[in-house]
């Protein structure tokens, strides 16, 4: 079994689905995407290097030998969990729009499934190029997910989340390059793009090379996390986006980002990340709050599950700059975790507004009258996403804040750059998030019963969840229980790559620390030369 | 002697079949004057095919231009671009006196038949970019490109029996004379320079001037001079003024023609002169600098001036100014992965290009040619290939894994980082990111945007275009497969003589 | 892939370090497991839509099993335990560990708590059985999951042995709070209250884990018995961890003051009235306030390392009792009395643990929880049976009434008890805290210790003021609100049936039996307090500080503060012997006045009142108490309204700023250039000639003589800088 | 006969040519009929030839004429381009004024 077959699988389904009848390419679509599912575990049951820094699945191709470029495959125990939640999220996503998509309907699933491949190669991509290459990929599926299926704001949305995201990653793209050459010249003109050799070779450069390297890959990634203050596609995006392309945006799009950083960034450039890390916490805790503010004074559901995906990504940047591997094991978990709990919110909302075509609070309430199990998994979710413990959300949320806490200089195995006033500061954005979701869970879900006028646009669909929508929430749930219970599994699971990553920080983070003007002298040149 | 006339049988076989386009153009037979395309196919093929025939091992080993590999891919592929060039060209000239000949409203007159000359000028211009490769000295570099050049402005007349093609032809002549003057003055004192026309002594020279510690002043501004009147032709700035106009005016396979043949001819011509001075210890800082600036300020013009654009035809034509700008970096960068990049994204571009004006090219409202961009509005409807060749072909022009143009634009950035132009690749990212604004929009309008009464009798009536247009789709999507041969023969072709 | 198989399908059974007897004790987990086997339960009834008084029998039943198997464990206690159930967060990394497990730690404060968590918890469940019947069908089983929900979660908070199983508690009794207060979700004052009670314990919560944070990061553990050994160990000296000792308690003090609603995080409480009645008992009286006194308790040794980390503790404590007494003088919804007066006595609670008296603070969670539920649950039945009518100033001599005696005694009992009457196990209770005031040694603490004793006569006079009014006096009802197609007129009150007033009784017999375990003779000489104290004492918690042993009267603590005793007295007397007679005589004073005021001359009350209004100095007084002195709208005019014009602000300026001038500003910014530009394409030949050759002749200019350029340039920039350089020497002249 | 050819005279040649491309050049953006405007890009082209004449002399270089007579041809064949376009722009318009070809712009 290889990664090729998972990847090819959803790109032929897509074929097939454009060729197919439209009324059974949902079908098609569904049955590919599950079989890629059940392959996807397979696989898992398969894989050789859980708990381990290794590589499994490994397969090489030659592409673009001039430039080093090459079709390498291979994951390591974090991206094998990733593309477990890619290939979780797609059939659920293909299966929820089952009513809400009536028109352009092949399209519409051969978009998906290409978007599924497209994401899968991100997570399994070996080569940096082969990995932009996904990665820019994945655009052009939600671009047209947007722009064709979308609300009234559509056209601008998908322009929008295009351009943005798309500009971002070109500056990627040339750090990259530029990383490559740097490599090149080292090794006599033998260009190379595995990922392999260059984040092994990436870490010789200079601090203040490695300093435009950092800007240049966060150029691409903290926009797709998205870091404040570059996030102001998402809720746009969030906002006239289909039902699944949400889901599929929260649930995955914005966790390649966060991969990124985990992939790219953490072992290419130590030091930069060293000096930059204050930096970056701090707008991670800036949007925290400040995300999390505005989701309190938002009137659209939807908008305000999209901004509170800025604040808690915040949490999982803390994590993952926390160099320590409670907080990447976080943050790791923290994707996963996100992906579950916010997907399944998204869900929901669609859900309710293919009902009741709205999503304002101020016209729609008390809905726990109409629909009790609806609600039911509304508050279950929304709580999964506060954090509370025994679920999913609060141990992720729990090692990122531990992570980052104990990031202070002093910790005697794995010193940081953070510390206990960056942990007390974000954890405000805790007390936040319990405030705007409840809020919402009290307007929407309790309440006097209050339902728009949805005379004409009559919808066939039952006043609670019919069985195929729970069948799609149920897993997730079940999922955000048996992580919040079980979260050890995970976390051992990726220690061996995390742990990898992590390898060479606590020496520079000792260096920086003993010598600390030049770090500020090094952030001095990095911003002004 | 003889052995240069070997290199130049597929020129021969090109220039044989302009005369036969030419000659058949005026034949009374029907049959062959509609075939005059395959005709001009045909010979094209046959070029290409004679290509690998003709540079052997043994026979590139005798050869004594600059490059001498360079032919064979420049002609290889400037031949299989131009079959698809004349495929959207088909049904562009004499269609409607075709038409009434057949229905026997009017009768055949060699003075009123136009499709064999243009088959022949089409044939003609392609013949001029493969005569450039072989060029070894000044005289020949200046008879190939005006070879190149003379046609196009006929082309570009006869394109349509219209105002604005008239006007669009003279602009392009006038200003193209201009320019041509300018060349040639820089080539006068390049020879002034060196006292040579030959390219082997006079990069001899130039390298004696550099160890004696520079390049004279008259070097120095004859090629600064000769680099500006080619601007002309690769429509660089801030010689590309006059392409906007020249693109709107003239039809969409013309366009097209405009856009890759002379720009190939262009950049082949700056790549040799670049190569006199060499980029060994780096260009000369005053051509560099120079280049440097044409190339920022050409991407930069280019992408913003496509944005306020309402036609297609002119919006294409500011995105191909932009093109040129990418492809400067590689110049910059030198060889040999500037140049090989170079090289490659003229072709990836070539058949990009080809593809997004071939699939305006064959659309027509009520008869007329289409041009607002509201006219190819909800275009997936009524002709979903056109639309679906246009978007993709966008997509490739604006560099979106993993269509055919994001690989050009990776090398030509690799090329670019790898020659410490770190500046001139961000502009360069920049430049991207505004292009893809007006890109998406061509993307949009075609395959989202819903029927405006405006759009609704636009169709897609002309067969050969449209499927010039969907192959060079299926190239901008399946292309990055060949992608790693096509880069080792760009390798090869900047390969330096043996000594 | 394997390991995660496994785990999918086993629960692992890796043992921690320490000994366990995972043999003799793993049924004790059966404790924590029988209420979510009973949530389970509920589920399926919910799902089933089974429509009958099912789900109370099984919460009833799964409720009562954990009463009887903890009975059963402290019957056999011996020593402390830890009883593993499974793996829950284990971390490893090279070089250190984060382990939090599933596991159970039994010692003889646990059992102490467990005890009436468990018994009250079922009998109230018992109670709800009846009182919520008229939602049978409907919310019902609602109803009773969040019941197990709640005992669940305060299970594991109590039984945990690490801090993070006491924050999944915490948080869960949060959210079980969440739940039951608004369980008429359609009230909007229900909601709201609800996520009032939510996220005011989330602030709690977040200092909680900022504690466990730094528990962890300077003990290297979260397990209490491990935290201990460290403390004992002999690594600890006084400057053990820096900063983050002194830091700690405080930290853990925010989350208790959250959790149990002291000042400043108190206001949720009041409002968590929205509830059914059995659910204030419940959060009350019984259960969830406490955990804030347990979490001290348990956590007592960290608080001996900072000096002021008590005072603080006790000052808070007895402001907050001061304040909540006040505020319920002034109430007239007999149910919101008991709510602040529950604030009132957690004060009491506090300032216990803050003077050093950890078993007056357990002995007084102990009979508080006893006399508060039967209070709050007479006050549900009379709610139930007056139509939702809580208004004292509307009921009155309910004593009288057929069908209302036991609850008009049984309220008696709460009534005197709470008050601190002689003999009643309140006034043992809150006679060991007092006491301790004058005993322990500490800033301020005799004058809190007047203070406390001032708050008791307050408490006297509001409690019996309620009893007075309603359960004495002339018969007269009016209903509330809550008829059910009823006609005002034709109104008649339901009595209570078996159920509520057979648990009326027992916990009314439990109130004042409570009384006992102070007489129970202890093992341990020279140690007040008996039974509880005992329990208390044996936990290791107390003894954490090397060289400090905390004892009922004998204290004392590395540091400045000496917690020290055998020198105060009260006017010359030992304070335990006093405080008998003092508490006793304040107590009296305030029921003479509620007598006088509700009994026999009722309109002299308004009439008072109506006094202060009239006169200018005084007017704040009546006004300020009523309104609850204005706290909520502090709140939300300092915290909650800012941060909610923030959130516009930030909403605006994300739409209008970064959005809008910032990225549309810049993404706009080639359509402006385009714009500028677009003139030069005008069209005309000779235009275009000009500009193309121009700008081919600048361009080769300015290459040619670029030499010069930026020679001229650098000149310029040294004459900037030598100027610059002449200005400053004149400058530095100056 | 070859006589010797300084440096200063070669200049004085290079000077003229100059002078020829830049008049040609202002007469071509000055004057607004396109025949005249097209006579003015002649002037350029022989202002080069001028400067290849005397280059070739000055090295002793044939080539220089060899690349005159070529210009000569090119120059030939654009002037019989050009006759055909502007009788073709006249018989559209009637006028050969510049200005008139306006219509493609922004």
């Amino acid at each position: 079994m290889s990664l090729w077959l998972l990847l090819l699988l959803p790109l032929v389904g897509a074929v097939c689905v454009f060729l197919a009848n439209a009324s059974i390419a949902k079908w098609i679509s569904l049955g590919v995407s599950t079989l890629v599912f059940v392959l996807s575990v397979l696989m898992a049951v398969q894989y050789g290097e859980w708990g381990s820094a290794g590589t499994g699945f490994a397969s090489h191709v030659a592409w673009l030998s001039q430039l080093g470029i090459t079709l390498d495959l291979g994951v390591d125990s974090v991206a094998m969990l990733l593309v477990l939640l890619t290939t979780l999220l797609t059939p659920l996503c293909v299966w929820g729009s089952f009513t809400a998509i009536t028109s352009r309907r092949k399209e519409y699933y051969a978009w998906l499934l290409i978007l599924e491949t497209a994401m899968l190669g991100v997570f399994s991509a070996q080569d940096l190029i082969l990995f932009y290459v996904s990665f820019e990929l994945t655009l052009v599926p939600m671009f047209f997910l947007i722009a064709i299926y979308g609300g009234k704001n559509r056209a601008h949305a998908s322009v929008k989340f295009f351009i943005y995201t798309f500009t971002g990653s070109l500056f990627t793209l040339a750090g990259f390059v530029y990383v490559a050459w740097q490599f090149q010249l080292s090794q006599h003109g033998v260009w190379s793009f595995a990922i392999h050799d260059l984040s092994q070779f990436a870490s010789a450069m200079t601090a203040s090379e490695q300093g435009w390297v950092l800007l240049a890959l966060l150029a691409g990634f903290a926009v797709k996390i998205p870091v404040f203050p570059v996030h102001t596609w998402l809720p746009l995006a969030h906002t006239e986006a289909p039902t699944a392309g949400s889901v599929i945006l929260a649930g995955v799009l914005l966790k390649l980002g966060t991969f990124g950083v985990y992939r790219f960034v953490l072992p290419m450039v130590p030091e930069a990340v060293v000096a930059y890390a204050p930096a970056i916490a701090i707008l991670a805790i800036i949007g925290i709050l400040y995300a999390a503010l505005i989701c309190w004074v938002q009137d659209d559901v939807k908008k305000l599950v999209a901004y509170s995906s800025v604040s808690h990504l915040g949490f999982c940047v803390l994590g993952l700059i926390a160099l320590n591997p409670i907080g990447l094991e976080g943050a790791v978990l923290y994707m996963i975790n996100h992906g579950l709990s916010t997907g399944a919110l998204f869900f929901l909302i669609g859900m309710m507004y293919e009902r009741y075509h709205t999503r304002d609070m101020n016209s729609i309430g008390g809905l726990a009258k109409k629909m009790p199990v609806w609600s039911f998994f509304m508050v279950f979710f929304v709580l999964a996403s506060v954090g509370l413990p025994g679920l999913n959300g609060f141990v992720s949320e729990f090692m990122c804040l531990l992570g980052t806490f104990i990031a202070s200089g002093s910790a005697p195995t794995w010193p940081g750059v953070l510390g206990p006033e960056y942990a007390a500061i974000a954890a405000i954005g805790m007390v936040l998030a319990a405030m705007y979701l409840l809020i919402m869970v009290g307007k929407v879900v309790f309440g006097k019963l209050k339902e728009p006028d949805i005379e004409g646009q009559h919808t066939n669909l039952p006043h609670d969840v019919s069985p195929r929508e729970i069948g799609i929430l149920v897993p997730l749930a079940a999922l955000c229980i048996w992580i919040g219970v079980q979260p050890t599994v995970l976390t051992d699971a990726m220690r061996g790559s995390v742990e990898d990553v992590l390898a060479p920080y606590p020496l520079i983070v000792q260096e920086q620390l003993d010598k600390p003007e030049t770090v500020i002298i090094i952030e001095k040149e990095d911003t002004h030369g | 002697m003889a052995d240069r006339l070997w290199f130049l049988i597929p020129e021969l076989i090109v220039l044989v079949g302009a005369v036969v386009c030419a000659i058949g153009g005026l034949s009374n037979g029907a049959a062959i004057r509609r075939r005059i395309g395959f005709i001009a196919c045909g010979f094209l093929l046959a070029a290409c095919i004679a290509v690998p025939f003709v540079y052997t091992p043994e026979r590139i080993a005798t050869a004594d231009t600059l490059l001498p590999y360079l032919g064979k891919y420049i002609k290889f592929f400037a031949a299989l671009i131009g079959i698809l060039l004349v495929m959207s060209a088909g049904g562009l000239m004499d269609r409607k006196y075709e038409h009434a000949i057949k229905k026997g409203k009017a009768t055949f007159s060699a003075l009123r038949t136009s499709s064999g000359e243009f088959h022949a000028l089409l044939l003609l211009s392609i013949a001029g970019v493969m005569l450039i490769c072989e060029a070894r000295d000044l005289i020949w570099l200046f008879l190939a490109l005006e070879l190149v050049s003379l046609p196009t402005y006929v082309m570009v007349a006869m394109s349509r029996w219209s105002k604005v093609a008239q006007e669009a032809a003279m602009k392009y002549f006038f200003l193209g004379a201009v320019s041509a003057a300018l060349m040639l003055y820089g080539f006068a004192l390049l020879y002034a320079a060196t006292g040579t026309f030959v390219f082997t002594e006079m990069a001899d020279v130039f390298e004696a001037q550099r160890a004696a510690g520079g390049v004279s002043v008259f070097g120095q501004i004859g090629l600064l001079l000769a680099i500006f009147g080619l601007c002309y032709k690769i429509a660089a700035a801030p010689m590309h003024l006059y392409a906007p106009d020249v693109y709107q005016g003239a039809s969409a396979a013309v366009t097209a023609f405009l856009a890759f043949i002379p720009k190939t001819a262009g950049m082949l011509a700056i790549i040799l002169l670049c190569s006199l001075v060499g980029w060994e210890d780096g260009l000369p800082p005053v051509l560099e600098m120079a280049l440097w600036v044409v190339a920022v300020l050409t991407m930069l013009l280019g992408n913003i001036g496509a944005l306020l654009q309402t036609s297609t035809q002119r919006m294409l034509g500011y995105s191909s100014i932009a093109h040129s700008g990418y492809m400067l970096i590689g110049v910059i960068a030198g060889p040999p992965l500037g140049i090989v990049a170079v090289l490659v994204y003229l072709v990836i571009y070539g058949a990009t290009n080809t593809s997004a004006f071939a699939s305006l090219a064959c659309l027509s409202k009520d008869g007329a040619p289409v041009d607002s961009l509201e006219d190819i509005s909800g275009l997936h409807k009524r002709s979903p290939l056109a639309a679906t060749s246009l978007a993709v072909s966008c997509g490739s022009l604006l560099g979106i894994p993993p269509l055919f143009g994001f690989w050009g634009k990776l090398m030509l950035f690799a090329a670019g980082i790898a020659a410490g132009q770190l500046v001139l690749v961000l502009v360069a990212a920049v430049a991207s990111a505004i292009s893809a604004w007006y890109y998406l929009r061509l993307i949009g309008l075609s395959l989202l945007s819903s029927t405006t009464p405006q759009s609704e009798s636009v169709k897609a009536t002309l067969r050969w275009p449209l499927i010039a247009a969907v192959i060079s789709a299926i190239i901008a999507i399946g292309g990055p497969l060949v992608l790693s041969s096509i880069v080792t023969e760009a390798q090869q072709a900047v390969l330096a003589p043996e000594e | 892939m394997l390991s995660l198989l496994s785990s999918l399908t086993a629960m692992p059974a890796v043992p921690t370090s320490e000994v366990l007897h995972p043999a003799n004790l793993s049924w004790a987990g059966f404790i924590l497991w029988m209420p979510l086997v009973s949530l389970v339960l509920c589920g399926l009834c919910a799902a089933c839509k089974v429509k009958s008084k099912a789900p109370a029998t099984i919460t009833v039943i799964c409720l009562g099993t954990s009463f009887l198997l903890t009975l059963v464990l402290w019957n056999g206690y011996t020593q402390p335990e830890t009883i593993l159930l499974f793996d829950w967060l284990q971390i490893h990394w090279d070089g250190g560990s984060f382990v939090a497990n599933f596991a159970l730690y039994v010692d003889s404060l646990t059992l102490l708590w467990m005890l009436f968590v468990t018994g009250l918890g079922t009998l109230i469940a018992v109670y709800a059985s009846e009182y919520m019947e008229h939602d049978v069908g409907k919310g019902y089983t609602r109803f009773f999951a969040g019941v197990s929900v709640f005992l669940f979660a305060m299970t594991c908070l109590v039984m945990g042995d690490n801090l993070l199983m006491l924050y999944l508690g915490w948080e869960g009794v949060g959210f079980a709070s969440y739940w039951l207060i608004g369980y008429f979700y359609q009230k909007p004052s229900a909601v709201a209250a609800a996520k009032k009670a939510f996220i005011v314990n989330r602030i709690g919560d977040v200092g909680l884990a900022l504690a466990i944070y730094l528990i962890w990061s300077t003990f290297g553990t979260v397990q209490y018995d491990e935290i201990t050994t460290v403390l004992q160990s002999e690594a600890y000296d006084a400057s053990f961890g820096g900063w983050t000792v002194h830091a700690i308690p405080y930290l853990l003090m925010l989350a208790a003051f959250g959790k149990s609603a002291q000042l400043p995080l108190y206001v949720w409480l009041p409002d968590a009235m929205e509830g059914p009645t059995p659910v204030s008992a419940l959060i009350h009286a019984a259960t969830m306030v406490t955990a804030g006194v347990y979490l001290i308790i348990r956590t007592y040794p960290l608080f001996m390392l900072d000096d002021y980390a008590l005072p603080t503790v006790a000052w808070v404590g007895g402001l907050t009792a001061l304040l909540a007494a006040t505020i319920a003088m002034a109430q007239y919804d007999i149910k919101r009395i008991m709510a602040y007066s529950t604030i009132s006595q957690l004060g009491y609670m506090f300032l216990g643990l803050g003077v050093v008296t950890s078993y007056g603070a357990a002995y007084h969670v102990f009979t508080h929880a006893f006399f508060k539920a039967v209070l709050f649950l007479t006050c549900g039945a009379i709610m139930h049976g007056f139509a939702g009518q809580l208004d004292l100033r509307r009921l009155s001599g309910l004593r009288k009434m057929k069908g209302w005696k036991i609850v008009s005694y049984t309220m008696l009992v709460g009534c005197l008890c709470l008050a601190g009457f002689p003999f009643t196990s309140g006034y043992f209770s809150k006679d060991a805290i007092l006491a301790e005031a004058f005993v322990t040694q500490g800033p301020g603490f005799e004058v809190l210790g007047w203070l406390a004793i001032f708050t008791a006569g307050l408490t006297a006079y509001y409690t019996f003021r309620v009893w007075f009014r309603v359960c004495a006096g002339p018969v007269h009802f009016e209903p509330g609100d809550e008829l059910h197609g009823e006609d005002t007129s034709s109104f008649h009150p339901h009595a209570p049936r078996f159920a509520i007033n057979f648990v009326l009784i027992v916990i009314a017999l439990g109130a004042l039996l409570a009384a006992l375990p102070y007489f129970v003779p202890n093992e341990t000489e020279n140690l007040h307090g008996g039974w509880v104290a005992e329990m208390v004492h044996d936990s290791p918690a107390r003894d954490g500080v090397p060289g400090v042993i905390v004892d009922g009267g004998q204290a004392e603590a590395h540091g400045t503060i000496n917690y020290e005793i055998g020198h105060g007295d009260i006017l010359g007397i030992d304070p335990h012997k006093a405080m008998y007679y003092i508490s006793a005589i304040v107590g009296f004073i305030g029921i003479g006045f509620a007598l006088f005021f509700h009994l026999y001359c009722r309109s002299a009350a308004d009439k008072l009142r109506g006094k202060l209004l009239a006169s200018r100095a005084t007017r704040w007084l009546p006004t300020a108490m009523e309104h609850k002195w204005y706290v909520d709208e502090i709140y939300i005019a300092t915290i909650r309204s800012p941060l909610w014009i923030l959130g516009k602000i930030f909403s605006l300026f994300d739409r209008y700023f970064i959005d809008g001038a910032l990225v549309n500003g810049i993404a706009g910014l080639p359509r402006v250039l385009a714009r500028w530009f677009a003139p030069l394409h005008n069209g005309a030949i000779q235009s275009y000639a000009i500009s193309m050759i121009g700008g081919a002749v600048l361009i080769t200019l300015l290459m040619l003589f670029m030499p010069e350029i930026v020679e001229f340039l650098q000149s310029l920039s040294e004459q900037n800088a030598s100027t610059e350089q002449v200005v400053a020497t004149l400058g530095g002249g100056k | 006969m070859m006589t010797t050819f300084a440096p200063s005279a070669l200049s004085g040649y290079l000077i003229v040519s100059g002078l020829l491309l830049a008049i040609g050049f202002i007469g071509f953006f000055v004057r607004r009929n396109l025949i005249v405007m097209f006579l003015c890009t002649e002037l350029m082209f022989q202002g080069a030839a001028i400067a290849f004449v005397a280059v070739g002399r000055y090295y002793f270089d044939y080539s220089g004429q060899v690349m005159v007579i070529f210009i000569l041809t090119v120059a030939a064949a654009e002037a019989a381009l050009a006759l055909a376009l502007v009788v073709l722009l006249h018989r559209q318009n009637n006028t050969l004024d510049a200005d008139a070809f306006g219509e493609l712009q922004e």
